[in-house]
């Protein structure tokens, strides 16, 4: 396999390009493998890889329903930080943000991981402390993190609302200049290709339909393309995760809910950081490619349709035009919706399920994209360990039940107060 | 206004076309002054003028002409408009021309001329796809190199000024709607709207008829335009029909619910006076006509891209609609009829037309004979695999073409022309039918993806549906709405098909690239060519969605409407499959641009959220009251006195004399905000006893109790005070925050868990304005204020209930404290809120009765050690808040089972404390963390946080706060550190009963 | 009812848009306005909640004290010159009058059952009428309801999200319509109705 | 836009309403009868169905009723609505 390069790059250029390998391969599935891993969005891949990679294990299988990275890997808004409060959270999506930053390098695939700055406004005395607390044990737990005031938000940003006419005034801010954003389907492709390059079998257009079970584990995986041995299994489904749990008859403590986001026309560079509003749901970008990219709240409602409606991207809007009143005569080009895989407690599942070699990676609610390769990489300890990682121990299945739930912000066990 | 010496419209028709040559516009075009008429669009307007070059590619900067007539157009974007009111991308092409209308080219810099950018087209073969994830990986990382790349990419600029714009959103009902004004929807329209159904018709155009407004079809024996005059003329006169003109529909949600965008001022300069300049309409139709039309597809050869190469039908558009001449000397190449019809059409039009290069052998022997006649030459079976030119096309290389298509001959014949007018066929416009759910399927017939199975109740009729002849247009309008009213329960009426002139088609041969070195563009926006699809097939991107993500094919302004076609098919070719197994990306809303102003409507600035006021408001407003947000309501802060600026010093001043004035003497502040539920009914106190952690069965009619709720998996949720009022009366209070949540709750309960327990509530927060006065003097002032009420405290003692009066008004008085003072919470009908808080602060005048706000108020629950807000965080159990003594164990209750869980009942919960700073002085920060030693190594173990800090107790004279920490009240005594690494202060402080003040309780009683 | 002994003004009810209006016509004026608005204030508004289908004996009592029944429908009301049923709930009511009497004790003294309840509500919510020939096209911009005038027909009401404010919204006749809105949301719905109209031209009263 | 039909005031926009969620979990009818298993079981777990599901809306802006709603998570069709007490999944079956 040829390693990306400049050089490779100009090189292939005078041959008319006709030099470039296939970036994976398209194997037909093999009778049995060590593991499977069924998803292959960026955590599935990610866990592939380091599973080959960290764990030296060979055999191994990524099943893939539709199209690689054609779930929320390729619909969500790119946003990569770890600016959480709990240390359950902060810890694990530190150690992702830190694999984030070598991953161009390790994957050899520019996933353009792009630390402009995430900006959290603060649009009241309330948030301005909850920000507070949530920046200081950033800060304590090793995270970067720093507090603006109002004066050093507009000396950052001057095109927010700083009028008296704005609604909610905007009182601060809590900056994570390592924050940033990437580019979201180059993450699924480096992995795959990386994975691929250690011989994992990525296979595509592969539904799977069931299970067969014997004892406490699972024996066979039946797809649309045959049944599979397994010996350990590995759910990275997202938002499908209800669904693909059903066929064990296991229910989860998950909501399937549907997350838009829309992006505008192409403009030339004028939004150079991630900023989220304090006063509604609302956040934005500026993509590479010059498209503005926004996001806000999940539609509410359960859902598996990877479509919303109109109300809440009125109400993003609506929230975005208070943040940014400049946005008003821009054009939105396009809009689409993820599922999102809500948890009780508005934090991740990864770990042991109780089905012996089944491991569970669910649950993500807003966060999959930048948890991408701290998900793979502790997903993959999780799986050639039987047991979690010290960065993963908390996020287990069994929180809810022992009254140990990570609630970031306070909501409960209703999925979309998170 | 430019004289006539000054225009310079020299590719104006001297008649004809649906222009008003008496209403002349002046525009310019970057900088340049022009002239138009009215009726035309900006694209047409340059065209008329002679210009060809109106931008530049986004990767190669290659110059680009006008490309389209219509909302599919890639290339013609424009900035439109000037200062706050840019509109940036727009598309020359649906730009209707107005007066002192300006326009820039965009993406080119100096100027479209001189493009420096250029330079990438040299180096193509590098920017080939997938270019960027094969480099600057190493140091000093991406953003470094973004910086640089980021300003090449992107397209319009943009200022974000504020918009000077308003903008609206409507509702809208009917029977039947109708998408679309073209000859389907406008025969749609008049079969239904003659049964007397409820029909909307709604057309992105200010003219309706469609392609017919520049066809040159007859109808029946007469030209079309006189069709849609009297099609227009009866269905105005019908009451029943409603017509929306310049209003695109650019989503199909669930429910048969559509959305769109009403253009309402944007042909004009500025709106009107009290206009807005868009409105977003919300449609809720029973049945949808989806007669949306097709969009034709460009053909994929080396150099197709140059300017003066255009959609054969927009040609035809240009000629007959505006009057314009969009070249001289025209090659016409076609897979499909309608390049014989161009022709013909062109050749009538004053343009010399060279030929008709088809790439199909066989020759409908119609238009055989009327080219002869022309003098137009027809070359079939051949190909365009090259054009000339730079900033305009000069000519074109013509070669024949295997029958397989796959090659042409090695010799190619050069024809010079300006003009080359291309049709690939049509594609049905299926985006709304998608947007509803369907899944549209691929049609060899007309080498088209047309609609499939209905998933809601839309019906896609006409072109958009794959009927591309006039006739059949017409056909399908006619049966679509004779089925839909009869569906509907109307009665059909009789509405004959009409005739038109159509000739036999002969049927389109799928060409999807012609063979041939050189930039062959699919998507001519984005510059997406055939060689970079090959190579995404080459590395494995064989999916349509990893083409489009890999390569940027239809992720455009356009979204691919003129090129999504054209490359999933070149994709199926490659991969070896056909078109229908490699299938098509998913259509998503919207289906133009839509601009975010409309979508905002007028909720923007203040209005963002409702303002919720209460009925104390204009009091405070006079009185030099700073509010403060809470949720919707506007509460007062702090009250600044006369001449006092609104400094952090005055704030602090403000504070400490508003809670030393009520714990000196007395206060009073509006607490109108709190929720307020009236409980009637015979299971009260049982339905109070399941939602309240403590008991409510012996409450004696006239007390009230503090309650305390708390969430299914028993972390706390609200609190408040409730009073019984009779046997089976109570009113409950709420937080602020949780006022509408609580009631919600409480009706869930009702409703869905004890349907069966006699209990109605209902929400009286604005019945009620309320104030509680606090302080010692607060009974002398209130008996001054009541109308000779007994308040001794035998008749009203702590947490007693009274209903009195206060000069003649009702009052329900609770004695009740916050403050920790002796203090009454006074309830009035709101209108007389205002009323009484002026009595009782005339009363209250010779006490110096102070009004204060939240900030003191907060201060004086902070030293009473109440938990509010910053300790009600959704994560705390009553265990943690020192509440426990508020958990019955005699009864059920919500939230009760899942306290014992193990966690809850871990001894490294956080608990609730008091903290005083060891030095007496330091300021201790909310959302401080404490720790045990502030130079540990990282990650530090943290023990708990300040949760509620008050710079200065103005009682105690030093700081306080309260924290939620490991051990809790065990460790009092202790110090430990808080500290705010984001504001570089670490602070020892001591761990300290929650209660800083008055803990025996005595000043309740004065 | 003057308050001598403290020097305040008479004592009135004043409600949420008190001194908050400025009366005359505003907007497109081009022709006459097509909306005008005006506050009805002050009102007694009582609401009745019955525990299951309402009693004979209850229809009986509110029949005889307002000449006319309950409204068993949703989304209706009934009306006379002075009174205003509306339906607002399954087995519940507001019952809206001009303030000229104690009518909550009123529906107190003759309603006996225990298992009504009875809630005042007359300082709870504010009334913006909106009449003219634009009313309907007015009240479309807002709320989602079919207010074609073959479909919500006079005495119809819908309880319903106005300008993103809970509302209640009732035909009075052919273009007069009476909006009932949380009296701390008032000033805000005026304002919103105002914006709205501006349009159409409006005359405020 | 989702509209359903409240039953009480009839079809609305979903907006009028607020979501609640799975309408199939009861709450333990005797709590103190309940096991641990059955409380977790209640208020974290959730069938989550690809299709069919059973959910509680309220009529926030309307009426204040909860209303049980029968809707399709795929495409957001409405099949059925119903009062709280109404079994709406059965009746579904049923008359399929």
């Amino acid at each position: 396999m040829s390693k990306y390069s400049v050089l490779g790059l100009i090189k292939n250029a005078f041959n008319d390009n006709k030099n470039w390998e296939r970036a994976w391969r398209d194997p037909e599935p093999k009778k049995h493998y060590d593991v499977i891993i069924i998803g292959a969005g960026g955590h599935g891949l990610a866990s592939a890889f380091y599973l080959a990679k960290n764990h030296g294990i060979k055999n191994i299988a990524v099943l893939e329903k539709g199209y690689l990275g054609g779930g929320n890997t390729g619909r969500n808004t790119t946003i990569v930080r770890s600016n959480y409060m709990l240390d359950e959270n902060a810890l694990f999506y530190e150690k992702s943000l830190k694999l984030w930053e070598q991953l161009s390098h390790e994957l050899n695939f520019n996933v353009m991981f792009s630390q402009r700055g995430v900006l959290n406004l603060a649009n009241s005395d309330s948030q301005m402390d909850a920000i507070t607390r949530r920046g200081n044990t950033m800060r304590l737990n090793g995270i970067d993190a720093e507090l603006l005031d109002r004066r050093q938000v507009k000396k950052m940003i001057p095109y927010l609302d700083f009028s008296k006419t704005a609604r909610f005034q905007i009182k601060g801010g809590l900056l994570q200049r390592r924050g940033g954003t990437a580019r979201h389907d180059a993450v699924a492709w480096g992995f795959a290709r990386g994975a691929d390059q250690l011989g994992v079998d990525i296979i595509q257009n592969c539904e799977v339909t069931g299970f067969k079970t014997k004892g406490n584990n699972i024996e066979i995986v039946e797809t649309s393309r045959g049944p599979i041995g397994c010996g350990k299994v590995g759910f990275a489904v997202a938002g499908s995760t209800g669904h693909l749990a059903s066929k064990l008859g296991m229910k989860l403590p998950i909501e399937s809910h549907v997350l838009q986001a829309f992006v505008s026309e192409p403009l030339k560079p004028i939004i150079d950081h991630v900023v989220t509003f304090g006063a509604g749901h609302f956040y934005i970008s500026q993509s590479d490619k010059g498209g503005l990219v926004f996001g806000g709240d999940i539609d509410m409602y359960n859902s598996y349709a990877q479509k919303g409606n109109l109300p809440l991207i009125e109400d993003v809007v609506t929230a975005g035009l208070a943040m940014i009143p400049g946005l008003s005569r821009l054009r939105i080009v396009r809009h689409w919706g993820g599922i999102m895989d809500m948890s009780m407690d508005g934090s991740p599942i990864i770990g042991k399920s109780p089905i012996d070699n089944l491991y569970l990676n669910c649950g993500w609610c807003y966060g999959g994209f930048k948890a991408t390769p701290g998900s793979g990489w502790v997903f993959a300890h999780t799986i050639a360990n039987d047991a979690p990682h010290e960065l993963n121990a908390g996020l287990n299945f069994d929180r809810f039940r022992v009254g140990r739930s990570v609630d970031e912000n306070g909501g409960g066990p209703v999925p979309n107060r998170h | 206004m430019l004289s006539t010496k000054n225009n310079q419209q020299t590719k104006r028709l001297s008649s004809g076309g649906l222009i008003d040559r008496s209403k002349p516009i002046t525009f310019k075009f970057d900088g340049k002054p022009l002239m138009g008429y009215d009726g035309d669009t900006l694209a047409s307007a340059l065209l008329a003028n002679n210009i060809k070059l109106v931008g530049r590619s986004f990767k190669y900067h290659r110059p680009r002409g006008i490309y389209t007539a219509g909302t599919e157009e890639p290339n013609a974007l424009v900035a439109l408009r000037s200062n706050a009111r840019t509109e940036p991308n727009t598309r020359a092409t649906n730009i209707e021309l107005f007066d002192g209308l300006e326009a820039k080219s965009q993406n080119r810099w100096p100027n479209l001329f001189l493009d420096f950018m250029q330079i990438n087209n040299l180096a193509g073969p590098l920017f080939t796809a997938g270019f960027y994830y094969k480099t600057f990986m190493g140091m000093p990382g991406w953003h470094f190199y973004e910086h640089f790349i980021r300003k090449a990419a992107g397209m319009g600029s943009t200022e974000l000024e504020r918009d000077p714009d308003a903008y609206d959103k409507k509702n809208a009902f009917c029977d039947i709607l109708i998408i679309g004004g073209g000859p389907t929807g406008l025969s749609a329209a008049l079969t239904a709207g003659r049964s007397g159904a409820r029909v909307l018709i709604i057309d992105s155009s200010k003219l309706l008829g469609g392609q017919l407004l520049w066809e040159l079809d007859q109808i029946d024996s007469k030209p079309a335009l006189q069709w849609i005059e009297s099609t227009l003329e009866e269905l105005k006169e019908m009451k029943n029909v409603t017509i929306a003109r310049r209003t695109t529909a650019f989503g199909y949600y669930d429910s048969n619910v559509v959305n769109a965008i009403e253009s309402v001022s944007d042909h004009l300069p500025t709106p009107e006076p009290h206009t807005v300049r868009q409105r977003l309409w919300q449609i809720r139709a029973q049945k949808v006509i989806i007669a949306t039309g097709a969009t034709e597809r460009p053909l994929v050869f080396s150099n197709n891209d140059r300017p003066g190469i255009m959609l054969a039908s927009a040609t035809r558009r240009y000629v007959n609609q505006f009057a314009v001449k969009p070249g001289n000397r025209a090659v016409i190449f076609a897979n499909n009829d309608d390049g014989y019809k161009t022709a013909v059409n062109l050749a009538e039009k004053d343009i010399n037309v060279r030929a008709v290069v088809d790439s199909r052998t066989h020759v409908n022997q119609f238009w055989k004979t009327k080219l002869e006649k022309l003098g137009v030459e027809i070359i079939p079976g051949s190909a365009v695999i090259n054009t000339h030119g730079h900033f305009g096309l000069t000519g074109i290389d013509v070669a024949s073409l295997s029958a397989d298509q796959k090659s042409t001959s090695s010799q190619s014949t050069f024809m010079s022309a300006d003009l080359l007018a291309i049709s690939g066929g049509w594609s049905p416009n299926v985006h709304l039918y998608c947007h509803a759910g369907g899944r549209p399927q691929y049609e060899a017939s007309v080498a088209a993806f047309i609609p499939g199975v209905r998933s809601q109740s839309e019906y896609p009729a006409g072109a958009s549906n794959g009927a591309f002849s006039l006739i059949d247009c017409v056909t399908e309008g006619i049966n679509c709405g004779n089925q839909l009213v009869t569906e509907l329960g109307f009665s059909k009426t009789g509405f004959s098909i009409p005739q038109t002139d159509e000739p036999t088609v002969t049927p389109i041969k799928a060409l999807w690239r012609i063979p041939g070195k050189g930039k062959k563009f699919v998507d001519i926006q984005d510059d997406v060519t055939e060689s970079d699809i090959k190579l995404a097939h080459q590395e494995g991107y064989i999916s349509v969605e990893h083409l489009k993500r890999y390569t940027t094919l239809g992720m455009g302004t356009d979204q691919g409407k003129t090129s999504n076609m054209n490359g999933h098919a070149i994709m199926a070719e490659e991969r070896g499959e056909d078109i229908e197994t490699v299938g098509t990306t998913m259509f998503r809303p919207p289906y133009i641009p839509i601009a975010m102003g409309p979508l905002a409507g007028r909720d923007i600035g203040q209005s963002y959220s409702a303002k919720r006021k209460s009925a104390i408001h204009n009091w405070h407003h006079e009185n030099g009251a700073i509010f403060v947000d809470a949720g919707q309501w506007l509460r007062p802060q702090y009250y600044l006195k006369n001449g006092e600026a609104n400094t952090t010093e005055n704030m602090d001043v403000a504070i400490t004399r508003e809670v030393q004035g009520t714990r000196g003497s007395v206060g009073i502040v509006d607490v109108s905000t709190l929720g307020k539920i009236d409980i009637q009914g015979a299971d009260s106190s049982e339905f109070l006893n399941r939602i309240y952690t403590n008991g409510w069965t012996k409450l004696a009619i006239g007390k009230a109790r503090y309650g305390l709720m708390l969430r299914e998996d028993g972390i706390v949720f609200d609190d408040g005070t409730t009073s019984r009022l009779s046997e089976d009366h109570y009113f409950m209070t709420t937080t602020t925050s949780n006022a509408a949540s609580v009631l919600s709750h409480m009706e869930y309960c009702l409703q869905v868990h004890w349907p069966d327990l006699d209990v109605k509530i209902s929400s009286v927060t604005e019945q009620w304005a309320a104030m509680a006065i606090a302080g010692p003097k607060s009974r002398d002032v209130l008996q001054k204020s009541t109308d000779e009420e007994d308040l001794s405290d035998e008749a009203l003692p702590f947490m007693g209930v009274n209903q009195i009066s206060i000069n003649g008004i009702p009052a329900l008085i609770f004695r009740i404290s916050f403050s920790g003072e002796l203090a009454y919470e006074v309830n009035v009908p709101a209108d007389y809120g205002e009323y009484v808080w002026r009595r009782i602060m005339e009363k209250g005048k010779t006490d110096n009765i102070t009004p204060y706000g939240t900030e003191a108020m907060a201060i004086m629950r902070i030293e009473k050690g109440h938990v509010a807000g910053g300790e009600l965080d959704g994560r705390t159990t009553p265990d943690d808040l020192g509440l426990n003594k508020l958990i019955s164990s005699k009864k059920e209750f919500i939230g009760r089972r899942l306290l014992k869980r193990e966690g809850f009942l871990d001894p490294k919960r956080p608990k609730l404390v008091g903290l005083i700073p060891i030095d007496g002085k330091s300021r201790i920060r909310t959302g401080s963390i404490l720790v045990k030693d502030p130079n540990a190594s990282l990650p530090m173990p943290k023990l708990g946080h300040v949760s509620s800090g008050a710079y200065l107790s103005p009682t105690l004279k030093h700081p306080i706060s309260l924290g939620l920490i490991t051990g809790g009240t065990d460790r009092i005594g202790e110090t430990v550190w808080a500290t705010s690494p984001l504001h570089g202060e670490t602070n020892e402080v001591k761990i300290v009963d929650p209660v800083f003040y008055d803990k025996q309780g005595e000043r309740l009683n004065g | 009812m003057v308050d001598k002994d403290c020097n305040l003004p008479q004592i009135k009810r004043l409600s949420a848009l008190d001194g908050q209006i400025e009366s005359g016509r505003f907007g497109n004026l081009k022709t006459e306005p097509g909306i005008l608005i005006k506050e009805n204030h002050p009102l007694s508004i009582v609401q009745l909640e019955t525990r299951k289908p309402p009693t004979k004996d209850f229809l009986k009592v509110i029949k005889n004290l307002f000449e006319f029944d309950v409204p068993l429908s949703p989304n209706t009301s009934n009306v006379s010159d002075k009174t205003h049923i509306i339906w607002t709930g399954p087995n519940r009511w507001i019952i809206v009058e001009p303030e000229t009497r104690d009518l909550t004790s009123l529906v107190k003294s003759q309603v006996k059952e225990t298992t009504v309840a009875i809630v005042d509500l007359s300082h709870a919510r504010s009334s913006i009428e909106i009449d003219g020939v634009m009313t309907r096209e007015l009240l479309l911009k807002g709320a989602a309801i079919d207010f074609h005038p073959e479909v919500f027909l006079v005495k119809h009401c819908v309880q319903t999200t106005f300008f993103n404010l809970s509302a209640l919204i009732c035909c009075l006749d052919e273009n007069r319509f009476n909006i009932f809105i949380a009296r701390g949301f008032a000033l805000d719905l005026w304002q919103k109705v105002q914006e709205a109209a501006e349009e159409f031209g409006y005359e405020t009263l | 836009m989702i509209r359903i039909k409240c039953p009480y005031c009839g079809l609305r926009d979903h907006s009028e309403f607020n979501y609640i969620g799975d309408a199939t979990k009861i709450r333990p009818v005797s709590p103190e009868l309940a096991n641990d298993e059955e409380w977790f079981d209640y208020i974290y777990i959730r069938d989550n169905p690809r299709g069919v599901h059973q959910e509680y809306w309220q009529h926030i802006t309307g009426c204040r009723s909860y209303v049980k709603v029968l809707r399709d998570t795929v495409t957001h069709e409405v099949l059925k609505t119903g009062l709280p007490s109404d079994d709406l999944l059965f009746s579904y079956e049923a008359e399929k």
